[in-house]
């Protein structure tokens, strides 16, 4: 059982550090600023989520994973909301030239 | 000073004495309007009488008194400590600060159509907060709460640099500013590292657990150089002129004369107080030498300038050169080690009253004249007498002639100076004595002479009057008994930096 | 050398590397997104020195709220033209010089302090009992050095006096520039309406739980303030009049309702500062949840700067 | 490498980097920038002292990661106050700048008393 | 010493001090004016009662204040304080020629210094008192500047601040030297020869009273001084205000310990004055100048005088240099009193003339008047060698130049500052009366009428006069090829290097404007941390 837990949330969390890197290399790699935006929101959101699902099964109480889940919602948020402002900037700035 | 030591009768009122500024900027702010120039002109006696009585009972105990806040004595808590230089700036700042309160009624009344005015509420607190800071600079015994208190002055101080809200103002407290923090980051990190090796930032423990590290080495000398940044010490004075020169006149008075006494007194506790233990070479020198120069390049300058107001703030960087002699000519166990600590004391007294009262008489003579440009002095003396008195008995003191305070201070430092055979700090005593005299004689001369003068309006008398009254301050201090210098000596530690043989 | 050296020395490379990049960057807004960058990285820094409230402080006032301020600075002084040259050559090689030197000074300073080093956990942790705290940070702040604290918090008060004075007369008792353009981004807005409710209960919960766990008046009310300028910037909400006397009351209540129980300590447990044994922990709790008001209104105050309007009637 | 000593690497290049740019940088605004890096330098130094003071059960000292807290703030109000002046003087003068002349006016005496 | 004693001396600062508040308060400040030539006379009653009474002190702790008088101080006080009652009532009884109340001020308080030179008896106290008679002079300058008094005003500060400085160090010095850290003068004196810094300290005093004396090369003061001010206020600066330079030397040097070298090099520095002086003084045609020089010439005299006594360590010196030095006060003061008579007078003096000659010539020692029991005074200090000779040829030099001054007595007029209040002008030959008569009452104090009056020391004391009176014969003719020196003569120069220095200023504020730049001053800031780092890290 728990052999299969710790399997889980290596394949999980492994995939998600893949995500993360993968978006931070786009990051790098990428011509312009909003293809750019457009990979790095993807790709993190997808390896913050599998992190968080492989950690659910390691957290302690249901209170932490519920803390997990939580921390997990507002970085959604956040850098989906932030992803509109930095684009709308892109495009406003696009307009001014 | 024991680290058992606790609170001992009578400590309460060094807390209270830091707390009445405090509560009054905290009300002050809170009521607003006019309430803040009631508040800080009302509390200005009871802040004089708490200064007395703590310099009665320092007197009367003959040891410093402590107060351990929160009953828990370092390290772990803060404990306050007042000894004889202590009580002295307290009565000084408590005399001083409601001087300029008082001659500040008239420019800083809140004007009867509004409810309340940016300047007056700006001033008034600040005022006030300047007198809590250097409460707390004066009798706290802990690094990192002096801190806090060194924040507070500069804080305090930089409004009342730029109140007058023109551009070259701004820039001049942006100056300030910048090198202020510049100055006060050193401090903390030095404090960081004296933790770091000793555990606690209570100055009689450092005192008792001082032994050279590369920590202390680090931190003696980033601690040193930012209070000299703070005090404006040549060649750290940058921004000193534009600030002191820009600021209206009650404004300048305290900074000129007190809150640049600040930052040199907490030099004094880092040298005298945290670091004797410590076998240096040559610190005192250093300091000495900066001081030196800037007795002579100060007072160079002070002969140069067009106008009245900058030629007073460029007299003061010269006489916070004198203030540094006290390092060579104080430190150390020696016959004339006394002389040398009471003439730089006497020297830092003189000075607060001679430059307050100083910039306050400039003050009138702005109003009055509608310039203040020395060039167009010809005559002023006869239209504004007391002004110029005024004026004349501050320059007494600042060039150290008698009867003055300056002289007195001078007459130790010479002393100190011939009998430990520094010979070149006496000379520099005298340079800057001559070159003062020049400055001095710039202001009056022209004055003096009987050709008509056409005023704005006529001096206010209560202006001139306060003014006065601090230079006979000044030259009162000149007749300082044999017991005042006892004061002084409370609390003065016995065991002297090994700067010297 | 383990995985967690290599990560804190790859942090570090990381930390060193935007403090640099923020020195070197020309435009001075991408020096100071830098730094805002750094500031947050520089928490993990914390968390790995086991200085969890700090962390949270850093993260919220070092790098949050300072990065707003900065941002809204730069985004208005960049347009100025250059004021003064960069000093020559030689004067950078001497400033370089002298800098590597104080900073080898400092880095061998830091390397030789005493073995073993000197502590005061022991006697925190002894006395921390009479508190009945758990966070001997939280101790330190508001019973051991509450005198800091207290005049800290006065410092904050003349620091809004600051800001507030160099404000043109004609706009005195009226109200800061809103912090937001007229017509904000609906990403904005929504992000606004969405966080700052859980914020608010997040920060509400940090200063709760600071008595015993990281964080403290410190750290939620930055979260507050946080939350507040978020609101301000998606124009939710606009900047009060510093005219107001509530406002004025509620900045002050932090420090004054310190400074009231710190008086009132000889009376109640003789000594200034001082809590009445078993009595300690509700006053503490007391003292912070007026502090935490401070704070949250402060902070943003701080960001918002002078009144830029008239006073209204 | 322990994260203490490795600290003091971090603090003390921060502090060697924002005192370069303190001084060689013209623009106040990155000034004050790097007075915050020194400042956070600083704070480090607190910081590693304080987790040097790891005694027994307990894993740092407290008391310096209080006064790190309480300088924070410290440094935070400075910034303000810094902005505040950078922004008023933009308005009222066009530039901002920390040349030396810059307040020296032609004497007129045309200021307040 | 009787029990009232100390009253006197006490008198002597305070009754003059009461006037000077007196003239702050408008109601009083009349009257305060009108009769502030009674200030004086305790300081009369205090040095006749000393010299009455044999000497006396007075202690005042709690004003750090002690004072002394004996027989030297006594004369000089008793005779300055009569030229300041005299001058004084002359100048201001009358409101309508009296000094504005300013004027009044700074000359209360230099009469203030001028008396208490005379009885103060520690440094401190000496050094306020020797201030005081030296810068608030400047009012006398200040309150009509026309580009001459600003010049003189300029010129004499200068002077006056420099010696302040000289002194200030030397006092230090003795202080120091003092062992059981006593003030009073005396016993600073007596442990100077033990000084480790004995050599430094003399050099000092000499220089710093040597200014206020005019000794060369500190001379060019003088004439530029007396040259601008009012005829009072120069009766009584160079009457009485010099004074204050020799009770200097007087109380200072350790007379009664020979000092071979330092003596005669004092000595000959003094006859190195007496005659410069002379011979500047036969070129200026403003009998102002002329008067300045002579002072300079007879203060020469008297360093001379000190300086053998110094040499020979004669212990009773004082009282004899005190003697010539009295006679000096009230023919000096008549003087000048007696530029202004002529002044007023124009060009047709009539008798005045031949008054004016035998005053001018007292000076030069001429039989039978004051002068000549002075130099009979003198006389011994210089004993019979070389010295001697010298003395005799200062007297003909003086004869010389005090017939020169004669003889531009009625062009007094010309020139500026010479007009005189009008009692003064009335009752000018009463004060040369005095001036000739007093030396007489005062002689006995220090010698014997029958030896100085006896037919040798006659003709000792006349020959020289006649050699001068041939000297002004001849020089009457050569006038014309006379250089023209400018009053202050070297002075010129030292106004130039002056104004060299003033111009080497810039300097300065190049430095400042690179300090003032933030980056010089961030690297000053490292720098001296770095330096601090260093001094502390190597530890002794």
């Amino acid at each position: 059982m728990s052999l299969a837990v710790d399997l889980f949330s290596l394949l999980a969390i492994g995939a998600g550090v893949f995500f993360f890197l993968a978006g931070t290399v786009a990051l790098l790699r990428f011509p312009d600023s909003l293809s750019r935006l457009h990979a790095l929101t993807k790709s993190d959101n997808l390896g913050l989520g599998l992190v968080v699902l492989g950690l659910l099964p390691r957290a302690g109480t249901p209170l932490s994973a519920l803390k997990l889940i939580v921390l997990w919602g507002l970085v959604q948020l956040s850098s989906a909301s932030v992803a509109q402002l930095v684009g709308a900037a892109l495009r406003r700035r696009g307009a001014a030239e | 000073m024991t680290p058992a030591e606790t609170t001992t009768s009578s400590g309460a009122l060094l807390v209270l004495a830091i707390l009445l500024p405090s509560a009054g900027i905290l009300a002050s702010f809170a009521l607003g309007g006019r309430n803040a120039e009631r508040i800080a002109l009302g509390s200005a006696p009871l802040a004089l009488a708490i200064a007395l009585s703590v310099l009665a009972e320092v007197w009367r105990a003959g040891r410093p008194i402590v107060y351990a806040i929160a009953g828990l004595s370092p390290p772990l808590g803060i404990a306050l400590r007042a000894d004889g230089i202590s009580a002295v700036m307290l009565v000084t700042s408590a005399l001083i600060i409601p001087a300029a309160g008082l001659y500040a009624r008239a420019g800083f009344a809140t004007p009867p159509a509004e409810r309340e005015s940016r300047k007056a509420f700006t001033f008034w607190i600040m005022l006030q907060a300047i007198s809590a800071a250097l409460a707390i600079i004066f009798v706290s015994g802990d690094l990192f709460n002096l801190y806090v208190a060194l924040e507070l002055l500069t804080f305090a101080a930089l409004p009342l640099a730029c109140v007058e809200g023109r551009a070259e103002t701004f820039a001049a407290a942006l100056r300030y500013l910048l090198f202020a923090l510049f100055g006060s980051i050193f401090y903390l990190l030095g404090a960081a590292l004296l933790y770091g090796a000793f555990g606690t930032l209570d100055i009689a423990l450092l005192a008792e657990r001082m032994r050279p590290l590369p920590a202390v080495t680090a931190a003696a000398a980033l601690m040193s150089a930012g209070l000299l940044a703070k005090t404006a010490l040549f060649p750290l004075h940058l921004w000193l002129p534009p600030a002191h020169a820009n600021a209206p006149a009650p404004a300048s008075a305290v900074l000129s004369g007190l809150v640049v006494k600040g930052s040199f007194f907490l030099t004094l506790r880092l040298w005298f107080y945290v670091l004797p233990a410590l076998p240096a070479v040559g610190f005192d020198a250093i300091l000495g030498a900066l001081g030196s120069g800037a007795v002579v390049f100060g007072s160079v300058l002070a002969l140069m300038q067009p106008r009245l107001k900058l030629l007073i703030a460029y007299s003061t960087i010269a006489q916070i050169g004198y203030l540094f002699l006290i390092f060579p000519l104080g430190s150390g166990l020696h016959a004339w080690t006394a002389d040398g600590w009471n003439g730089g004391l006497m020297q830092v007294l003189a000075h607060a009253f001679a430059k307050a009262a100083m910039f306050l008489a400039a003050g009138v003579l702005y109003e009055s004249l509608g310039h203040d440009k020395i060039a167009k002095f010809s005559g002023a003396a006869k239209a504004m007498p007391m002004t110029f008195l005024t004026l004349g008995l501050g320059g007494l003191s600042l060039m150290g002639l008698p009867p003055s305070g300056g002289f007195a201070a001078k007459w130790l430092l010479l002393r100190a100076s011939v009998a430990s055979g520094q010979w070149v700090w006496a000379l520099v005593l005298l340079v800057g004595g001559l070159l003062a005299a020049g400055y001095v004689y710039r202001i009056l001369a022209p004055a003096l002479s009987s050709d008509p003068v056409a005023l704005k309006a006529p001096p206010r008398r209560a202006g001139e009057a306060i003014a006065l009254s601090l230079a006979l301050v000044a030259v009162v201090l000149g007749f300082a008994p044999e017991s005042f210098f006892q004061l002084l000596d409370i609390g003065r530690p016995a065991l002297a930096t090994a700067g010297l043989p | 050398m383990t995985l967690f050296d290599a990560l804190d020395l790859a942090l570090a490379a990381i930390v060193l590397g935007l403090a640099a990049w923020t020195i070197a960057a020309r435009e001075v807004f991408s020096a100071v997104v830098g730094y805002v960058a750094y500031g947050l990285l520089l928490a993990i820094v914390w968390v790995r020195l086991y200085a969890p409230d700090v962390a949270l402080t850093e993260a919220a006032i070092g790098s949050g709220v300072t990065g707003v301020l900065l941002v809204a600075a730069s985004t208005r002084l960049g347009r100025l033209p250059k004021a003064e040259a960069p000093p020559g050559a030689a004067l950078k090689i001497a400033a370089a010089a002298l800098s590597l030197i104080v900073a080898g000074l400092l880095a061998a300073a830091v390397l030789y302090l005493p073995d073993p080093a000197p502590s005061l956990a022991p006697e925190a942790d002894k006395d921390l009992a009479a508190t009945g705290l758990g966070n001997a940070v939280t101790g330190v702040l508001i019973a051991y050095r509450s005198f800091d604290t207290m005049l800290e918090k006065v410092v904050l008060v003349l620091a809004v006096v600051g800001v507030w004075s160099v404000a043109p007369d004609r706009f005195w008792g009226g109200a800061p520039a809103p912090l937001g353009p007229a017509a904000p981004e609906a990403a904005l807005v929504f992000l606004a309406r969405i966080l700052a409710p859980i914020g608010i209960v997040i920060g509400v919960q940090m200063f709760w739980v600071g008595a015993d766990d990281p964080g403290g008046a410190f750290q939620g009310g930055a979260i507050l303030a946080a939350m507040w300028i978020i609101v301000m910037m998606a124009r939710l909400a606009e900047p009060p009049r510093i005219g107001s006397g509530w406002l004025r009351l509620a900045l002050v209540s932090g420090p004054a309702v310190f400074l009231l129980v710190g008086l009132a300590g000889p009376l109640m447990a003789g000594s200034f500062f001082a809590f009445p044994a078993g009595f300690a922990k509700p006053l503490i709790l007391f003292i912070e949840a007026f502090m935490v008001l401070s704070i949250a209104l402060t902070l943003p105050l701080l960001v918002a700067g002078p009144p830029s309007r008239e006073a209204g009637p | 490498m322990s994260p203490p000593i490795i600290a003091g690497f971090v603090g003390a290049g921060l502090v060697g980097l924002g005192l370069y740019a303190l001084i060689v940088n013209p623009e106040p605004l990155k000034k004050l920038l790097a007075f915050n890096l020194i400042g956070s330098g600083v704070f480090l130094v607190f910081g590693i002292v304080a987790r040097r003071g790891a005694v027994g059960v307990f894993p740092f000292d407290p008391v310096p990661q209080a006064m790190v807290i309480t300088g924070i703030v410290v440094a935070f109000a400075a910034s303000a106050l810094a902005v505040a002046l950078m922004l008023r003087l933009a308005e009222e003068s066009g530039r901002v700048t920390l040349d030396p002349d810059a307040w020296t006016k032609p004497d007129d005496g045309a200021e307040g008393p | 010493m009787t029990a009232f004693g100390p009253i006197f001396p006490a008198a002597t600062l305070a009754v003059p001090t009461a006037f000077l508040v007196a003239v702050f308060f408008p109601r009083l400040r009349d009257s305060a004016l009108a009769l502030q030539w009674v200030a004086p006379i305790p300081a009369l009653a205090a040095a006749i009662f000393a010299l009455a009474c044999g000497p006396f002190a007075l202690d005042a702790p709690a004003l750090k204040l002690s004072l002394w008088l004996d027989l030297p101080t006594a004369l000089l006080l008793a005779v300055s304080a009569l030229l300041w009652i005299a001058v004084g009532a002359g100048a201001f009884f009358d409101r309508v020629e009296r000094p504005e109340p300013r004027a009044a001020v700074s000359w209360l308080l230099t009469m203030i210094g001028s008396l208490g030179v005379f009885v103060a008896d520690d440094l401190l106290s000496f050094y306020l008192v020797y201030a005081l008679v030296s810068i608030p002079a400047y009012g006398m300058f200040a309150f009509d500047p026309s580009p001459g008094t600003a010049r003189a005003g300029r010129v004499t500060m200068a002077f006056a601040i420099l010696g302040e400085a000289f002194l200030l160090f030397a006092f230090g010095m003795l202080a120091a030297g003092e062992p059981h850290g006593s003030l009073r003068i005396p016993d600073v004196v007596a442990a100077l020869p033990g000084s480790p810094w004995r050599d430094a300290a003399l050099a000092l005093l000499v220089a710093g009273f040597g200014a206020k004396m005019g000794l060369v090369p500190l001379n060019g003061w003088t004439p530029l001084s007396y040259a601008a001010t009012r005829i009072p206020a120069a009766a009584v600066l160079s009457g009485a205000g010099v004074k204050a330079g020799v009770i200097g030397l007087i109380r200072f040097l350790p007379l009664g310990v020979p000092m071979a070298g330092w003596g005669e090099a004092l000595a000959v520095l003094g006859f190195a004055t007496a005659f410069y002086g002379v011979a500047i003084g036969v070129t200026q045609q403003n009998p102002k100048a002329v008067l300045a020089y002579s002072s300079m010439s007879q203060m020469g005299v008297i360093a001379a005088a000190l300086g053998m006594a110094l040499a020979a360590g004669d212990a009773n010196a004082p009282a004899l240099v005190a003697c010539y030095a009295a006679n000096h006060v009230l023919v000096k003061g008549a003087l000048f009193l007696a530029v202004g008579a002529f002044a007023a007078r124009g060009v047709r003096p009539g008798a005045w003339s031949l008054i004016a000659l035998v005053l001018a010539l007292s000076l030069a020692g001429l039989p039978l008047t004051g002068g000549a029991l002075a130099k009979a005074a003198s006389k011994p200090l210089f004993g019979y060698g070389v010295a001697a000779a010298l003395a005799a040829a200062s007297s003909a030099g003086s004869a010389l130049l005090m017939v020169h001054f004669v003889s531009r007595l009625p062009f007094s007029w010309r020139f500026d500052a010479t007009a005189s209040p009008v009692r003064l002008v009335r009752s000018w030959p009463w004060f040369a009366g005095a001036a000739l008569l007093l030396p007489y009452v005062l002689f006995p104090l220090v010698g014997s009428f029958g030896d100085a009056l006896s037919p040798s020391k006659l003709w000792d004391a006349l020959w020289p006069i006649l050699v001068g009176g041939l000297l002004a014969v001849w020089l009457a003719r050569v006038a014309d090829r006379l250089p023209r020196i400018p009053p202050g003569d070297m002075i010129v120069f030292g106004e130039a290097a002056f104004d060299r220095c003033l111009a080497s200023a810039t300097l300065f504020d190049r430095i400042d404007l690179a300090f003032r730049g933030w980056p010089a001053a961030g690297l000053a800031l490292l720098a001296i941390a770095l330096a601090l780092a260093y001094a502390t890290a190597n530890a002794g």
